[in-house]
């Protein structure tokens, strides 16, 4: 196929692969797995044609540390991963949440737990993305539904990385991850890249964990001209560990702050069909694809649907769901789990109408008729 | 860059050393840090990654970059720094339960690998940090705080496994002989490749303790009266020195890297863009 | 004419149905103005077993990319023809290989049966059965124009001109098959 | 003469200088805490610097530039 091609007819992994070079990524560091193994094979040919490194680790453990460490060298680093390696990764998550390093890691969700059905989708990591390492934090999710948003996230998953010197997790999935799509490839230039912050300070006066009135510290590479001192241990401003516990209460109320205090930047949502709407359809990743073609099917019988999308999972639309649910009649989620982003609608739902979960876990799609059974129910029960 | 001193390097502002009366791991420090003044290495071009143990808390008093990790990665993320930047030094400091034990499999890919790090372990036999509970390198019939009847697994031979890993350079001594050990591990971070040095250290607090060794240097004797030099070893039968600590370089051989390596694909690949090789599908 | 067209490709692993259902999203895409998805379901294994590629064709946005109501479905072979046949509305079209599978009697669906294994044996290389198969499907439906499939063709064979004429010529005759019920 | 002294703020009383002096220039208190009693005897092998976990002790031999 034509390099040159911005027009595109290809696999949503192809597209993260894509969208990671397209934001400068130049280290990939990971270990095979259904069904996310086709981002590896891609940054293997294509890292060391732009001057970048692909290698394979011995596991995901390995993986994510090596990911870390690239990218405490300066060079925008990720890894991809499927359910059993992104728990192997939660350890090492920590390290990058706790020492403030951008990475990115992309999840492609499949069925589980455990091995589960190794080539078939879910999206039932969706709280371990905001909780699967120990301890509190903030943490950045965006989930894509198309090919076109598997580009346009990673790039965007980069951006906020490095603007809030934090991993991101992109989480997608099996049918989004597999599936061939037109996609457009867009230019450089086209497109906004974020890099990382870097000290204007003395070397003598720079603190790795200093943050300037953003919230943010910048960050050297190791290598300059600067000293850096990284840890996954309770530090202070210097890098160095520091237990006294005003510093401990500072520090990790900072890694959960410097996310929740920038939601508006960094919440994502994209609305269809809500101006006129008596029912939503709250919806990500996949689903999304079944919720619009169950709210074309039905509007066509007379029923005043629309979807909102969460684009970004973590942290959670609040406003804007509690938003939804003050002038909806009722709420529909699907979701290829038990309930999972259920359970953050209804924690800011606040005016109590009905939310109803679509959840499947055989490993098929949600339909769009199953969706479309549960509109029409609820809109029989609301006239 | 000025001329750099031993102390230079230290972090005198956090002294004392956290470290229990006794324990090896400032000796090992203090000959990592002449081999730094030794080769005159450029601090902001070294970083020292660390895993988690007493002796993962070294990166506290060098002030050359660091890396502090989680227990038993840090070759995986040395690995990773090194790769992204091949023109820093990189130093993993690891313990026997962080870098042999849980980061066993970490230590032998690396060394497989070839990726020019220098992994320095001290062995103090036993987990020092959680309170001396049994390792990889515990030895049979020894006593720890979980093997309270006595152990019964084998201890690792950490030389042989890294040197059959595929090491270039593979070496072991003990605090006693710091001279040694100082000599080790400056030709260790001068080689280019992945090199191994362990580091025998008694820990009189845990391990010499249940073995009715309280005291570092009652711990030193036993290590000293226990080692035999790999050229004597050589000379007996194994029945000989099979159970004692065999000191000495096992291997210092030439071996291309993993960043040389990666430059002949980066070559390929480059060429590959040129001649407008198209992309595989299946 | 019709402005979606939901296509099952269907067979074992290894007649290239994924292959021939990206180049038909090419044409449809890169080279012609519509939209397409193409989701693939396949075991563990790589070859052998049962595989589908659901390709969906549509001037309109698509939004569920697995084939709700099949226009068209290609049996490449027996175990794949088994599993929808019986299945199908009479608007459906069933294209599969007369040579390997046994059709049945009551099917609803318009069945198109032409021996394109031994049709690609006969050009030269069993491995473009699929482009033959596909070729009386774009023949059949129009789900993409012919100028759109040549050069989704060319472009991806473009450092093998041997294999891009092979192709093209079992395109033609595909597009040729499509005019002849068997 | 050789001039030993040990930084007693950093020396953990060990006993690893004492017992392994190969001239015995040490006694040590009752806290382990090492005092270089005879320090006429010292070679300026300089083993007790190098061995000593604490970096506690520093030593001059005479002739040499104080390190």
């Amino acid at each position: 196929m034509n390099p040159n091609n911005s027009i595109r007819f290809i696999q949503g992994n192809e597209a993260i692969a894509e969208g990671a070079f397209a934001a400068g990524a130049r280290f990939y560091a990971g270990y095979p797995i259904t069904p996310s193994s086709e981002i590896a094979e891609i940054s293997s040919r294509r890292l060391p044609q732009l001057g970048g490194l692909y290698i394979q680790m011995e596991d995901e453990i390995g993986s994510i540390a090596a990911v870390i460490g690239a990218s405490a060298s300066g060079k925008k680093s990720y890894t991809a991963t499927s359910g059993p390696g992104f728990s192997l990764m939660q350890e090492n998550l920590g390290v990058a949440v706790m020492a403030e390093i951008p990475c990115v890691i992309i999840d492609i969700q499949r069925s589980g737990p455990s091995t589960g059905l190794a080539t078939k989708p879910a999206q039932a990591d969706v709280m371990q993305s905001r909780w699967g390492t120990h301890g509190d934090h903030g943490i950045i999710v965006l989930s894509p539904s198309s090919v076109q948003e598997c580009f346009d996230l990673t790039i965007t998953a980069f951006n906020f990385s490095e603007k809030y010197r934090t991993p991101v997790i992109l989480l997608a999935d099996e049918i989004v991850g597999h599936m061939k799509e037109k996609m457009i490839i867009r230019k450089p230039g086209t497109y906004d890249v974020t890099d990382r912050k870097q000290p204007a300070c003395d070397p003598a006066d720079y603190k790795p964990f200093q943050a300037d009135a953003d919230g943010i510290a910048p960050l050297a590479a190791y290598g300059s001209r600067f000293i850096v001192r990284l840890t996954g241990s309770t530090h202070d401003e210097t890098g160095f560990p520091n237990s006294k516990p005003e510093n401990a209460d500072k520090f990790i109320r900072h890694y959960t702050d410097k996310i929740e205090n920038n939601k508006d930047d960094i919440v994502m949502t994209k609305e269809y069909k809500l101006e006129d709407a008596e029912f939503a359809v709250i919806t990500f990743g996949c689903s999304t694809r079944s919720a619009l073609e169950a709210m074309d099917l039905a509007r066509g019988e007379g029923i005043r649907v629309g979807v909102l999308q969460l684009v970004t999972i973590w942290p959670f639309a609040d406003s804007q769901v509690r938003a939804l649910c003050s002038r909806m009649k009722a709420i529909i989620v699907p979701e290829m789990n038990l309930g999972q982003i259920i359970r953050e609608v209804c924690r800011v739902n606040d005016s109590g109408i009905p939310v109803i979960g679509v959840n499947k876990v055989n490993s098929e799609a949600i339909t769009p008729f199953e969706i479309m059974e549960q509109i029409r129910e609820v809109s029989k029960c609301r006239k | 860059m000025p001329e750099m001193k031993y102390d230079d390097y230290l972090v005198k502002s956090r002294m004392p050393l956290f470290w229990c009366s006794g324990c090896g791991n400032g000796i090992v420090l203090g000959a990592i840090l002449r081999a730094f003044a030794k080769l005159q290495l450029d601090r902001h071009n070294t970083v020292v990654v660390t895993g988690i143990g007493c002796w993962g808390k070294a990166d506290d008093y060098i002030n050359t970059n660091t890396f502090h990790g989680t227990h038993g990665r840090a070759l995986g993320f040395a690995t990773g720094i090194k790769l992204a930047n091949p023109e820093l030094k990189v130093i993993a400091l690891m313990g026997d339960g962080d870098g042999a034990t849980i980061g066993g499999n970490h230590l032998i890919h690396a060394a497989r690998r070839n990726v020019d790090i220098t992994a320095i372990v001290v062995n103090n036999f036993n987990y020092g940090m959680t309170g001396g509970q049994y390792s990889g390198t515990t030895l049979e019939e020894t006593y720890t705080t979980t093997s309270q009847f006595g152990h019964i697994e084998s201890a690792f031979d950490l030389c042989r496994l890294v040197e059959a890993a595929g090491a270039p350079y593979v070496a072991r001594s003990h605090v006693l002989n710091v001279i040694q050990l100082e000599g080790f591990i400056t030709e260790a971070i001068r080689k280019k490749g992945f090199s191994f040095v362990e580091a025998l250290s008694p820990c009189p607090t845990h391990y010499g303790r249940h073995n009715g060794m309280k005291t570092a240097p009652k711990m030193m004797q036993w290590i000293k009266e226990n080692a035999i030099t790999l050229k004597e070893a050589e000379k007996k039968p194994q029945a000989e020195w099979e159970n004692k600590f065999v000191i000495g370089k096992f291997t210092d051989k030439e071996s291309v890297d993993y960043s040389t390596r990666y430059e002949a694909v980066m070559a390929l690949a480059e060429a590959s863009v040129s001649k407008g090789v198209s992309e595989r599908e299946g | 004419m019709k402005d979606r067209w939901e296509i099952i490709l269907s067979g074992v692993g290894g007649q290239g149905l994924i292959l021939g259902g990206s180049i038909l999203g090419e044409a449809a895409t890169v080279y012609g103005d519509a939209k397409a998805t193409l989701t693939s379901s396949y075991g563990v294994e790589t070859r052998g077993t049962f595989t589908k590629s659901d390709i969906i064709i549509s001037k309109r946005e698509i939004y569920f990319p697995e084939v709700m109501k099949a226009d068209v479905v290609l049996a490449l072979a027996q175990a794949a023809y088994d599993r929808y046949a019986g299945k199908l509305d009479p608007d459906c079209l069933l294209v599969f290989d007369s040579g390997t599978v046994t059709a049945a009697q009551n099917v609803q669906a318009s069945q198109y049966g032409h021996p394109f294994n031994r049709l690609a044996l006969e050009l030269g290389n069993p491995a473009i059965a699929n482009i033959i198969a596909i070729g009386t499907i774009v023949g059949l439906t129009q789900a993409v124009a012919r100028e759109a499939f040549y050069q989704a063709l060319e472009a991806r064979f473009s450092e093998k001109p041997k294999a891009a004429e092979l192709n093209r010529r079992a395109f033609d005759k595909g597009l040729e098959l499509a005019g002849k019920k068997e | 003469m050789n001039r030993i002294s040990v930084n007693t703020a950093w020396c953990k009383g060990c006993g690893i200088c004492a017992a392994f002096c190969p001239v015995k220039v040490f006694t040590q208190e009752r806290d382990g805490t090492p005092v270089p009693e005879y320090q006429e005897r010292c070679t300026g092998c300089k083993l007790c610097v190098l061995r000593c976990p604490d970096f506690a002790i520093q030593l001059e031999v005479s002739g040499d530039e104080p390190k």
